[in-house]
């Protein structure tokens, strides 16, 4: 697993590679952290283009960070996920809290 | 019924065998006339179960054993077997309720997922004995069926 | 030398069950720092010891089982064990001659290339016993190495 | 494993798509010697394009091939191997009787 991050303004992204389960969350969960304890971070835009596979615990990374950065205001978004993972997210729900576009563009339009 | 195939694995109880059991069964599977989707699938439940024995069953201890068997009858149905002798589930019912879980930080979910993709899941437990979740999926195709 | 991981499995010996070993112990080494050419290598060893089995120890009879073991210690070796409890070998050295073959459709390459693409072969084998090959690679970087 | 044949004049080309190993070895010979006994064929080409993964029991096919062919006089062709499978074709000294190319096209031209 690996992650980029870019920062635009107030926005993070995170741009995430690899298989989102229990032996990344860990990692995944203090790096993103560290950097949206930012004060200077608001938004987060998790890109999971290249994420092939996800489960529950990949899915309480997700979770976990929407509620991190509601609590300050802010907002969270997802791009870029595949079928297999969006099946996933849609089917817990994840996408009526968390906004899903298809690309980084889309969601800096609007 | 009589198994076309079977395979039975056990390893150690770490995250990184999470991976690995999902792409053992998952390439299990793929002997089976099915879609890449069933097998996304096939892997999502596996890596439920083996992630629920190292944390739930052994409380990340790494140096326990989990057995994975795995087999496909005459009839097309692939059954999955995932077991840990480690603490076992107290309340089982609730265990299974969508969204229950004893530890804060989870989803709840895992039994969702494997009750969700699969046609049939079974759960054998005790305290202090460990869990054995069967799960089973027919990949019997509709002409098969008839004939 | 400590265990850094470990993995067993046990599967019916038929040629589906060629594929499906070369591709679990694949995804186990992938654990490992290796390139994508060090897998393909791994999977071809796995290949050609586990098709020994069917062929030459259990002379292609499906109900028999065929057991692999993998592990990866402290030292980043991988080693890599396939038993069978079918047939055996009675004259070792010979079979393990290039291009020797007691099937004279069959090219007699298996041992030439578990030998090439490993850095450690042991054969243990009685006739009426079975056989088992163990294989070891080692993946230690070279700072590993000196540090 | 899929074979896909295609005759040119006394060529017979077949393509082949999967995993080269014992389980479809018995499937690739029959299927190809039924095609190369027949009279108007005398040449062999062999696309591996396809093939992600060949082992000895594969090779054995390869050879086996090799032997009818030029039993019956006919010349026989490998085109396109990918590394992985050049790789073992190269150290199993397959490459010495049965030249390779790239693709079907330069066996044609030849
Ligand atoms: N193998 C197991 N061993 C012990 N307890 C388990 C096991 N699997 C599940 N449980 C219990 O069942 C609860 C619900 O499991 P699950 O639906 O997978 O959600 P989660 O893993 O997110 O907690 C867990 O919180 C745990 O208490
Ligand atoms: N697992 C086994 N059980 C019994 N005999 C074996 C086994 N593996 C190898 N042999 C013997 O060793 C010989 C050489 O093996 P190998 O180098 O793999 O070539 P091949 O499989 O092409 O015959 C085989 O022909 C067989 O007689």
């Amino acid at each position: 697993m690996s992650l980029e991050f870019k920062k635009i303004r107030a926005t993070l992204i995170v741009r995430v590679a690899g298989e989102m389960d229990m032996l990344i969350a860990d990692k995944m969960r203090t790096e993103i952290d560290k950097r949206i304890d930012d004060k200077t971070i608001r938004n987060l835009v998790l890109n999971l283009e290249r994420v092939p596979f996800i489960d529950s615990s990949g899915l309480g990374v997700v979770i976990g960070r929407y509620k991190r950065i509601t609590a300050k205001q802010g907002r969270m978004f997802i791009v870029g996920a595949r079928p297999q993972v969006e099946k996933i997210l849609f089917f817990s729900g994840v996408n009526r809290l968390v906004p899903m576009y298809k690309n980084e563009q889309e969601v800096i339009n609007i | 019924m009589n198994l076309r195939n079977y395979a039975k694995f056990e390893f150690f109880s770490i995250p990184e065998n999470i991976a690995f059991a999902r792409s053992c069964v998952g390439s299990f599977a793929a002997q089976l006339d099915c879609t890449l989707e069933d097998i996304e699938e096939i892997k999502l439940v596996v890596s439920e179960a083996v992630s629920n024995c190292i944390i739930h069953g052994y409380e990340n201890n790494p140096t326990q054993m989990i057995t994975v068997m795995v087999s496909i009858d005459t009839a097309s149905v692939l059954e999955i077997v995932v077991e840990d002798r480690g603490k076992g589930i107290e309340d089982l019912p609730r265990a299974m309720e969508a969204a229950y879980s004893t530890d804060p930080t989870r989803m709840g979910l895992g039994f969702t997922f494997m009750k969700s993709f699969t046609d049939d899941m079974q759960v054998d437990t005790a305290p202090g004995q460990g869990t054995t979740v069967r799960l089973r999926r027919s990949f019997l195709k509709n002409e098969e069926a008839l004939a």
